[in-house]
């Protein structure tokens, strides 16, 4: 399925080798399916509390822990989770007359209930149950899939590429208006950036909050306020604002559950971020990334992949092919989780250090490169932050070439650039600034890639084809020693992450054959998220 | 636009007392940025230099004050980049703003009321003086063309405008001016280096000193005066950045003709709030 | 680099107050941004916003000051560029310099200063604390790769280097030292929104209240810290913006050998300058 | 000899017509020739003193007004000036036994010298003298000339683009290190802008000075004040660093001569400047730039011209080709007076309004075209200013953009935008940002022209191609009317200035059959210029 038809690869600017493009993709494929294999075979515990919340239970107890998180863990507690969670689960529902999965939760946190895997004919009835949950579920998210739609048709879809903005006060009620703010002044999609502590949590927050350094915590709640603002602001301008939040983290499955029942139209979630870059088990982390993208698949979002991050631990140069390669597997997983083309928004960064001579024409090889491999991916590029100073004028400048290679180089998502990136979060000021600036690049330049002819055996296209060569050889080695080899060995982000190391492996648990999985028969099948939505990739 | 008091002008929501925001409300940010003649080579010019900018900076009241950045430029000097908590408040009740003393008045209110006061056309001379050779400010002032989106003076029926170019020494600007019966004589300054456009001001007072009860109406535009210093410089009216011909002409009505347009009973009342620092958007 | 007091260090030429240099001695020109929570609609609201900007700046010390760009953000709030002219003298004399107290050692002098004096490989366990996973900053410090042309603490054959990385919760660190026999914590802290650094240092400080006598001597870097608030937060030494491996190595000597490596009459002598605001160049 | 040979017509990225280049060549020279032969036929106050000051007479009386001032007005008063300063000046000399024309100058100022026209005995021997004293001032000049290029030998060519930056604090002590700060951050040719008041002066002032408002006077102590102290810096830096002045103004002649006295590397020289934006006669100016140019061409002083001025009165979109035109017009009258083409620094300037849709695309097609038509030409291209706003975040972005246009259509001469133009004359800082912000361009983007291919039929392409037939409709209708009508008409900068109007008319003679004018025989001629100097032209 993942290998690509040669006769298909873009000849482009750069002339690439269709036969040594469908050969990158080909060993990503092959990097990749034990990874598979491995999401197949175990389960997590934010697996199964996704499972949960897809059957719509919400809400915590006094201390804020959520009604899921006792539910599994009560479950795990009594006959594991081999199984999964929604036979025992739907049993006892039945069994114990409950009005529903909070009550249960309730009783099962106070210790009053006792789970257990049901036998043949309870089985079947749980499961027919568990179904049925799933089904009322999933039309709730078809349901918000369909409003999108619904949405983008009564206002419009913004031209690309479009302009991702970041929200990140801590404080909802903050961040509400100065999301607003940004996309009366030309925002197409916002961010809100969560608090630097969450990713870490092995719970999803309940509720509308207001506390959350450098960034706000992502709950049902504060999705679902900043989706409903952001919806009025849309209908305002006649121009549907995104809104994006962050699945990647130990609760990656649940978080996409929420964003499919808030209707985000985008999740950053990648398959190694949280490995690298917040040391969660990569084990954990692979299992969990699979199912959070069958959601999302299932609910038309775009998802973002995080590449970018490497090249803030890594030399920009010296690791571009990194980001090659991490796109190409990002790419193969998503497809695998029934993800469309027009749904990878593979990430990618503009970092080089400014100090280095032909800075800007490496960039534009780097980011021609990705353009012409996954032409019809949402590509996402994101700006300097890692050579931005204090020097608040020379990061005007550089995020305004950035802004230009996005456009040379026909990028789809440009995430905007702050002058103050090296400083602080965002001023309400730095953020109308930095959309003046795209805003001049894109009137005053947007029609330059026309003109961007990178002629043969030029500067550009040896380096292209240099980084496209260095992907093939990185991805041989990951063949043979293995991914999670690779992993440990420091290969992205120069950060080593063993597989056994890092938080939440304890929340990984091996399938039994009779696992059980209620949404896995909505999520499971070729073709689930083709053709459902309006929003159409290809190349900006 | 409205005549409004202040308090009510700027609706009830707003607080009279408000500090600079960065990203939430009350936090005081601001950004600042300056050289000091200071060297930054070694460890200890390094140390003293960013010193002195705190210092600097904790002197204009910003505290805690962060030096983000600093750059040496040759051996004297040093460039500074810093963010800091201003702890100065803003009593928005306390802010000097004076008020825009005339109506503003549509054309056609404008060559009525020169008419039925005047009787006559209304004379006007312009000219760029001493060595200024900014001749697009006050061209956007009285040629037809105008400026954004308005016509200038010599589209009003019942002006007659004298536009005597650029570099016009100011005996040659009085005498001209005299010949000319001028109501009002326009000058535009646009250099600013050394305040050559306060020393242009006071040398075309000086130069009409001596007309006497012939003085006209002397106004003075450009980009960077305050028009709060017309009493300073000796001259009756100055407009700042962003100027429309027609606020001038209606100032040149009200002036004139005793605010005849406004009796007219149209137009905008006066008493409406004219900009510290020029007339419009930036 | 040299020990010489501040007068001497910036050369006879020097005079000791001075002002901003825009293109002038003395002009005192100065270049300020920031948003003030009000609107920037009609003129009414135009004039106040500009003279509440103006207020401001007068309350810097900026005068004359100019307005020279304004522009509106949504409903609520204007964004502002002034220039103006600083009143404020910045008197060099006054500079608040706290002064490094330790002597920059090469590697070797910090080997055998640590060999001599401990008998033993002086260990340090390095950390990003709480929700901060910025661990670039005390990989600089810590990771034989180093950091502006330094080799990091790692490098060096007499340290014992234990690198816990990012995210690492107090009580952990805490135990972690404890058994490792640590002499030295490390700490790192970027994010410094609504001050989580400060929060950060505060919490360290904290969690090795209890561990009396075994207590390490602790050190917390990050770009945006003040190093002169060491005491006030509860910890031995803060490193800010561009900190070197050698600096940190040399420091860790002077405090846990008494300065034998200063004894071994090589190296800088102590009592030279160090930064208010980091340790480096911009 | 004007005609361009249309086989060295360049093809280049724009495909031009080169029967068309050659065609708009032909027309400048037809538009041109009456005002040559208007320059033949007369003279002028001011090429007279120039005259003197080639032959080394400076100084002036305690008012500050100089002997050559005084010395030609008295020879006017005298006999009039049809025959040129030169023979009754050289005859007197003789005749009063002055030892030099510094003391005939102030017997001439207190009235005591009658001056007369020889007769043809004497008249001989005031020729020869006269001739002698001018071939020992062309021979300082030749001098300086050499020296330059050893001086350059010495030191270093610098690269193409050259970095220009303007100094402008009124005191010459202020500016030399300001200049040396420039220089040291990277300016390859330092401009000291003149006060706001000496174009109109009809006499270079004396001395070094103090007092300007926005500029500096141009004396020849200043020039040699400055020029010392670039050769200072210029050693220090192992990089020839140019100086340059402005010569257009009542007295360009001899400004240009003491130019070359003095080595400056560069003038602004040009046809109309002073007729357009300081309402100079026409006349009166076209005469002098002829003399002025002829010196430049001796002197190996790469002269500017001032189309980029047009710009800040008229649009930038609408008037592009009066750009052109006037280039053409410039390049014409400066290989008439014998400047080499790698002496002519023809002027551009990148001025569109930044809220026009694709006007960098605007800006790159006016600067590939005036590349290609002048492609041996150092041509300067001149950075936004009209459109620079109070908004120096904007302003440093726009100056980066137009770095990035020049870059592209490899420009010779970058005259770097200040971000405060808006506002005030430079500051240090703003000098200094401004050099790090094009040694930003230069470095990241310096070779990114390889790649810039404007397709046939683009934008790009037919833009240009639309401002070239603009500019020959334009040449077509001068040649019918005459350039002096054309300026009377306001073509040029939308200023309308008639051929009797403005100042100077009064300094305008008719030359007498037998006008004598000792410098002409070693400026006229051909090839003066051709071989003298090391610099060599071309596309950079
Ligand atoms: C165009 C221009 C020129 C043109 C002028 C052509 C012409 N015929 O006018 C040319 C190229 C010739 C020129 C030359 C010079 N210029 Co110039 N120029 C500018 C520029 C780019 C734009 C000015 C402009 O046209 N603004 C548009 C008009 C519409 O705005 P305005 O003048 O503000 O006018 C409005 C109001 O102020 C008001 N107003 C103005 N006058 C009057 C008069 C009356 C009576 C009223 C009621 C209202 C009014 O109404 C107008 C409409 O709203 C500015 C930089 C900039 N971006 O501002 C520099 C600038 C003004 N120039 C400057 C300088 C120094 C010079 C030179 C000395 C050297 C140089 N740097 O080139 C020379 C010599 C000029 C001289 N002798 O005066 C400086 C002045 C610095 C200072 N603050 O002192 C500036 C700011 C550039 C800089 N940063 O160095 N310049
Ligand atoms: C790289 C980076 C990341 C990487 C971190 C990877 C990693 N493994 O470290 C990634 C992409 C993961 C990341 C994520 C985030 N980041 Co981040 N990040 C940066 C960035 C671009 C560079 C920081 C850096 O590496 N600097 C280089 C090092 C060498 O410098 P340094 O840290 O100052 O260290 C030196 C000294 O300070 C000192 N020092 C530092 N620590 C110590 C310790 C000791 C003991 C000693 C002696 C000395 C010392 O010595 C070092 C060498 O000189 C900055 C922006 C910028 N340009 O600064 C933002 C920045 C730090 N990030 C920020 C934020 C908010 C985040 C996020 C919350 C969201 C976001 N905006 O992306 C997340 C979550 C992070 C979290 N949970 O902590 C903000 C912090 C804002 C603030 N002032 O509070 C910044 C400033 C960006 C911004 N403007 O919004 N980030
Ligand atoms: C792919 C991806 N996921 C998640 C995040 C944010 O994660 P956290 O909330 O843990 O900072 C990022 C940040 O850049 C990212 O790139
Ligand atoms: C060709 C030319 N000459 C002269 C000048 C300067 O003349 P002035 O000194 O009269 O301002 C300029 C200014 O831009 C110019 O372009």
């Amino acid at each position: 399925m993942m290998a690509a038809d040669p006769s298909t690869a873009p000849a482009g600017k750069l002339r690439l080798d269709p036969a040594m493009v469908s050969r990158v993709r080909d060993l990503a494929a092959r990097a990749g399916q034990p990874i598979v294999e491995l999401a197949r075979t175990h389960t997590t515990v934010s697996v199964e509390r996704a499972v949960l919340r897809l059957a719509g239970l919400d809400g915590a107890d006094r201390e804020g822990m959520p009604w899921v998180n006792h539910l599994v863990d009560s479950v795990r507690d009594s006959c594991g989770l081999e199984h999964g969670v929604a036979l025992p689960v739907w049993d006892a529902l039945a069994g114990g007359g409950y009005p529903g999965l909070a009550a249960l939760a309730a009783d099962a946190a106070a210790g009053k209930v006792k789970f257990a895997l049901p036998g043949a004919d309870r089985a079947r009835a749980a499961r027919a149950a568990a179904t049925a949950a799933l089904a009322r579920g999933f039309a709730a998210i078809d349901d918000r899939r369909a409003e999108r739609d619904a949405m983008i048709a009564q206002t419009s879809e913004p031209p690309r590429p479009w302009i991702y903005l970041i929200v990140a006060t801590g404080d909802i009620y903050e961040d509400i208006p100065q999301a607003q703010a940004a996309a009366r002044e030309g925002a197409d999609i916002i961010a809100v950036i969560r608090s630097t502590g969450q990713s870490l949590l092995d719970y999803v927050p309940e509720g509308a909050t207001r506390e959350g350094y450098a960034g706000t915590y992502a709950t049902r709640e504060n999705f679902a306020l900043m989706r409903a603002a952001l919806d009025d602001v849309s209908r305002e301008l006649g121009r549907y604002v995104r809104l994006t939040n962050y699945a990647s983290g130990l609760c990656m499955p649940e978080i996409a559950a929420l964003a499919g029942r808030e209707r985000l139209d985008m999740m950053l979630n990648d398959c190694m971020y949280g490995i690298i870059f917040r040391d969660i088990n990569p084990q954990r982390t692979f299992i969990d990334q699979r199912f959070a993208r069958q959601i999302h698949a299932r609910a038309g979002i775009v998802i973002n992949t995080g590449e970018d991050n490497y090249l803030t631990t890594a030399d920009a140069v010296d690791a571009a092919h990194t980001v090659v390669v991490s796109e190409l597997l990002n790419e193969y997983f998503a497809k695998e989780a029934g993800l469309a083309d027009w749904q990878l928004g593979l990430g990618h960064a503009f970092e080089i250090n400014p100090q280095v001579p032909d800075s800007f024409l490496l960039e534009l090889a780097h980011a021609q490169l990705v353009r012409e491999l996954f032409p019809a991916a949402p590509l996402k590029y994101m700006p300097p932050t890692k050579h931005m100073t204090g020097n608040v004028f020379a990061g005007y400048l550089l995020d305004a070439f950035f802004n230009l290679a996005g456009v040379m180089t026909g990028q789809s998502i440009l995430l905007i650039g702050m002058m103050t990136e090296g400083i602080h979060t965002p001023f309400l000021s730095d953020r109308d600034l930095a959309l003046e600036n795209v805003r001049y690049v894109l009137r005053a330049a947007g029609r330059l890639s026309e003109n961007f002819a990178p002629p043969p055996g030029g500067f550009v296209e040896r380096r292209a084809q240099q980084v496209l060569s260095e992907s093939a050889a990185l991805l041989t080695e990951i063949v043979d020693q293995g991914l999670l080899t690779a992993i440990a060995d420091g290969t992205f982000g120069v950060t080593r992450r063993p597989a056994d190391g890092g938080r939440g492996l304890d929340g990984v648990i091996e399938r039994a054959p009779e696992y059980f999985n209620p949404a896995s028969e909505f999520l499971e099948g070729a073709g689930t998220s083709a053709g459902l939505s309006g929003v159409t990739g290809g190349v900006a | 636009m409205n005549g409004t008091a202040i308090g009510a002008g700027t609706g009830a929501a707003q607080p009279a007392i408000i500090r600079p925001y960065g990203d939430t409300t009350g936090d005081g940010r601001v950004q600042v940025s300056f050289t000091l003649p200071v060297p930054f080579g070694n460890e200890e010019e390094r140390a003293l230099a960013e010193g002195a900018a705190l210092q600097l900076a904790a002197k204009m009241g910003l505290e805690p004050a962060l030096v983000v950045h600093a750059k040496g430029m040759g051996a004297r000097f040093t460039f500074f980049v810093v963010y800091g908590t201003a702890r100065h408040l803003v009593d928005l009740s306390q802010v000097v703003i004076t008020r825009r003393e005339y109506p503003l008045l549509s054309g056609p209110e404008i060559n009525m009321a020169i008419r039925s006061s005047l009787g006559r056309k209304l004379v006007v001379v312009g000219a760029c003086i001493g060595t200024d050779a900014h001749t697009v400010g006050i061209d956007a002032i009285l040629n037809v063309k105008g400026h954004a989106g308005e016509k200038g003076l010599e589209y009003y029926r019942e002006m007659r405008v004298v536009n005597l170019g650029a570099q016009v020494e100011v005996p040659d600007l009085v005498a001209r001016a005299l010949a000319e019966h001028a109501d009002a004589v326009l000058v535009s300054q646009v250099v600013t280096q050394r305040d050559a456009h306060l020393a242009g001001a006071r040398g075309l007072a000086r130069g009409f000193a001596s007309a006497g009860a012939r003085r006209p109406l002397l106004v003075v535009g450009g980009p960077r005066f305050d028009p709060t210093m017309a009493g300073e410089l000796g001259v009756d009216r100055i407009f700042g950045r962003g100027t429309t011909p027609g606020e001038v002409a209606s100032y040149l009505v009200h002036a004139l003709t005793g605010g005849a347009g406004a009796a007219a009973g149209a137009g905008e009342p006066a008493g409406t709030t004219t900009l510290t620092v020029g007339g419009g958007a930036a």
